[in-house]
């Protein structure tokens, strides 16, 4: 307990936490599951946008989301080694992935359905991303925090990029504009939930706070996302899919439709579009590279069988 | 002129095609090291990609920049090596085209530093040390697999087998080629081949693969004559620019 | 109008999705009998469509036949039902998702003769035919690789697992469907419910297989909602209509 | 030899073998081997037309082809049923095929590059077949012969309808008579090798021939096969490629060039532009199928031995 009020007390004064450092064993749980499902969410979140890699349909726009891509394999791989930093391995928490224990973003069981999502996932996805994400730069473990400042910078680049492609589909010929409407109408809600349940829902809140591991309640962030957006869907001419989307002068921010929650959970429990394509997709790159990693660890294995011998 | 336009869709079809069949693994590697390398990968190839046939488009002059070039031909107008447009099939089968194809890409570049054209010279500046990277990824990874478990060994040396047999185009040279070698522009193919041999006899040596003795060589990808793959490829590729002709994107 | 033009591109464009992804087996079948059994499938599925998107391109009376219809709209613009987009996975998986579909589409088809339109009645009846022998084969090899090998036992039961989300869309009616239904044109989909459940546990018994408990349901394919498969296939589907759209084919 | 006698001079008097009857060893083998490799042929002839089977433009070409594959998997049936009544069973010469014992016929190592080589292939290919089976309508192994009478009336069906397609093509856009003409070029030598090297290269057609199970010689099919295709050509408006073609009035036939026999060898050694893909393609078919058949094995085992039971 006095422990307990130490480790309380440098995280109310801001202090980092780093990994050898002592921290209560629900932290640390806490912290792993959040980590990595994050990382998994990188990982997963590739495949929408992969799956319109191959249909790019500019060299430009290619390069672009293949370098997106890159980098969220990337933010993978920083926030699977802020997981081990807390003493649980990649593989580990694949499994984890690959068994369903450990959740990813619901949002990426949603489909790539036309060329537009690319460019709604760019803006609206990693606009909720970023938007839960900034503040987790000061959160209080000091890997998590000093990954999130790194893959803040590049997401926000990848909004601003999801924004342009929008906007040439929103400025284009007719049909064009027909796929950014409809990205924006099939994505808006997935969007909203990226942010959780009202915090009245959540029973892991209170504590999370106290310990930094979140900074603002989920309706914060929701209001703010949704008071960015909304201007910049208008200066696309898209309509946001909400006939009760208001402004409100009192609170200074647009009242807005709660998502429809219970699709929210049919989704969690696995019934999302994509669930399924999307874990067996996982599954199967894990299975068919099974003797590619275990080469690699054999070569390794013999190198260092032979440079023992050769000392 | 329609020389060395030939000979830059040549250069830019085959980074095209490579580079589209690469970003098929995307989010499909065994390794996440390996999602991202192979996305880095295809990411240089398609920027060289945008170099390539962006100066093929000027030398045409017929106003078709590199993505009309890229997305509004046909299979029969593309020049790219028959080796890049083989399908992926296992990650060995992948990476062994890779690294034959790394092994060739890099002294070809090298050459054309050389090049009479200072525009072919300076984008082949810059694409050699992207691909001296590739190169130096692909050997590497082919001799830790090759001389890894004894599955990893047989599929490598199976990838190798089936792809031998699209390795020798890239060494066979025809009239364009001799017209563009002689007036300093490009390298012949057939100038590139030692140093080829000499980097895979090492590379095949160090990963205990044996090099297959048959020097059979299918041809007619730099002629146009492609194989069934690569319409289906195409599709894919052109589908949205085939599909909205008036769009810009 | 607007309704019929709706309920028959559900009818055509859910045979010639499925028409399609029978005939990618083409050449690949496990024997001899389902290469044969499977080109015929695919062939009759084709045929219906010509004769569902030929009426309903008649209904809206904008100059759009059934090849305007099948090759030029884009998915969104696709009434299919989600299940015969599913990918083909194995032959188990083909194979289940086709009995899934017969054992629905032949019910539906015997309620389709008793329409009020009599175009609508015509084709039902020619098509109901055709689709008794597919049942009836689809049916049997259930039941034959359902009871056969323990690996053929397994390998049906996960087709069955992981296909049965999508049966539930058959039955899903939606107000075009109420409103067809109510002028006598269409049978609702709920109508066709209680003899596939009979046909699928008769079935499914005799194969041994257990009926999955989950009813969750996959929807939005009759709405225009689709799968990512479903772009993938277009692609390929209509890349000559839309390479070269002034051609005569 | 008195048995031998009997037997040729059976076939000399235009009488049919049947299956139980007595016939030479060497007749049996080479019976087989033509009648195994037809069948493998029309087999493997499944891969480069399904290779657009699902890129048909329009729904009627797309039955058309569906309905041409359908009836090549069908003969495949029947030359399979006629090899087994030599005492061969059909896994066996699937077993040969793949194994590289058997052969098919060299034209399906080329690829379909475009639609018109579908029209090329019906036209041409299914043209040089059909002039190569017609004869054996009247071949000495009466099942053989029953299942070529069969077939043939198919195959010339298939002709017409691949000349339909050219037709459409050769007379479409600048493209699609492009397409026609780059289909003529690629497809006409390898039709003349279909009918094999000149007899005077080939050993075992004198003992064939006296056998009927060859009726007509390698050139003597070939000059027909080219007389029948050159005006048909010229009505196309299409281009033979070939410069030495010309009209030669005393023989009453075009003299022509010869195909490159080198590369006739070549595609035999297996060096084809698709041996490999081929059978891979064929490979892999057999091998995913494995648990069907066993299971259909399995299944018919079971009720075999529920039936005795209930007796």
């Amino acid at each position: 307990p006095e422990l307990l009020a130490a480790f309380q007390a440098r995280i109310d004064a801001g202090e980092k936490i780093e990994p050898k450092e002592w921290m209560p064993e629900a932290y640390r749980k806490t912290l792993i599951r959040q980590i990595g499902q994050h990382a998994h969410s990188e990982i997963v979140g590739q495949l929408p946008e992969g799956n319109w890699i191959t249909r790019a349909p500019t060299l430009e726009r290619k390069a672009i989301l293949l370098a997106k891509v890159q980098d969220e394999a990337g933010h993978g791989l920083y926030l699977y080694c802020a997981a081990e930093t807390l003493g649980v391995s990649r593989d580990d928490l694949t499994e984890q992935l690959l068994n369903g224990r450990m959740k990813y973003s619901s949002i990426f069981n949603y489909p790539t359905l036309t060329w537009a999502d690319i460019g709604a996932v760019g803006w609206l996805v990693d606009g909720a991303a970023i938007m839960n994400q900034v503040p987790l730069q000061r959160t209080s473990f000091g890997p998590y925090s000093r990954a999130m400042i790194r893959i803040c910078k590049e997401e926000s680049f990848h909004q601003r990029q999801g924004y342009d492609l929008m906007r040439a589909m929103a400025t284009g010929t007719a049909e064009q504009k027909a796929m950014a409407q409809d990205a924006l109408n099939r994505f808006w809600y997935p969007a909203l939930m990226m942010f959780g349940p009202s915090d009245k829902e959540s029973i892991h809140s209170t504590q999370s706070m106290a310990w930094r591991i979140k900074i603002n309640t989920n309706d914060e962030l929701r209001q703010k996302f949704v008071d960015q957006t909304v201007p910049q869907a208008q200066y696309l001419g898209l309509t946001i899919p909400d006939e009760n989307l208001v402004w409100n002068d009192e609170k200074g921010g647009w009242d807005f439709s709660e998502p429809d929650w219970s699709e929210f959970y049919e989704v969690l429990k696995g019934n999302g579009p994509c669930n399924t394509d999307r874990m067996e997709a996982r599954q199967k790159a894990w299975r068919d590279g099974e003797w590619f990693r275990e080469g690699l660890m054999a070569h390794a294995r013999k190198s260092a069988a032979r440079r023992v011998a050769a000392e | 002129e329609h020389d060395l336009f030939t000979g830059l869709t040549r250069l830019g079809d085959t980074t095209l095609i490579l580079g589209h069949r690469v970003s098929e693994w995307c989010g499909h590697a065994p390794i996440l090291e390996e999602d991202i390398a192979l996305a880095n990968m295809a990411l240089d190839l398609i920027g060289q990609t945008q170099l390539w046939l962006g100066l093929a488009g000027e030398v045409e002059g017929r106003g078709r920049d590199a993505d009309a070039l890229a997305f509004r031909r046909d299979a029969w107008d593309f020049h790219n090596l028959l080796l890049v447009e083989r399908p992926n099939g296992d990650f060995g089968v992948t990476l062994m085209r890779q690294f034959l194809f790394d092994a060739y890409h890099l002294p070809l570049l090298k050459a054309l530093e050389g090049s009479t054209d200072a525009r072919i010279a300076a984008i082949a500046q810059k694409a050699g040390k992207e691909v001296a990277y590739h190169l130096e990824r692909s050997a590497d990874l082919v001799i830790r697999l090759g001389d890894g478990t004894e599955e990893s060994h047989r599929r490598m040396q199976g990838a190798l087998d089936a792809l031998w047999g699209y390795a020798g185009e890239m060494f066979l040279g025809d009239a364009v080629d001799e017209r563009l070698a002689a007036a300093g522009i490009m390298p012949t193919p057939e100038s590139l081949r030692a140093e080829w041999d000499r980097t895979i006899d090492t590379v095949l040596g160090e990963a205990t693969l044996v090099r297959p003795a048959s020097d059979f060589a299918h041809k007619g990808g730099k002629q146009g004559r492609h194989s069934e793959h690569m319409g289906h490829l195409l599709t894919t590729m052109q589908w949205l620019q085939r599909a909205y002709p008036d769009a810009k994107w």
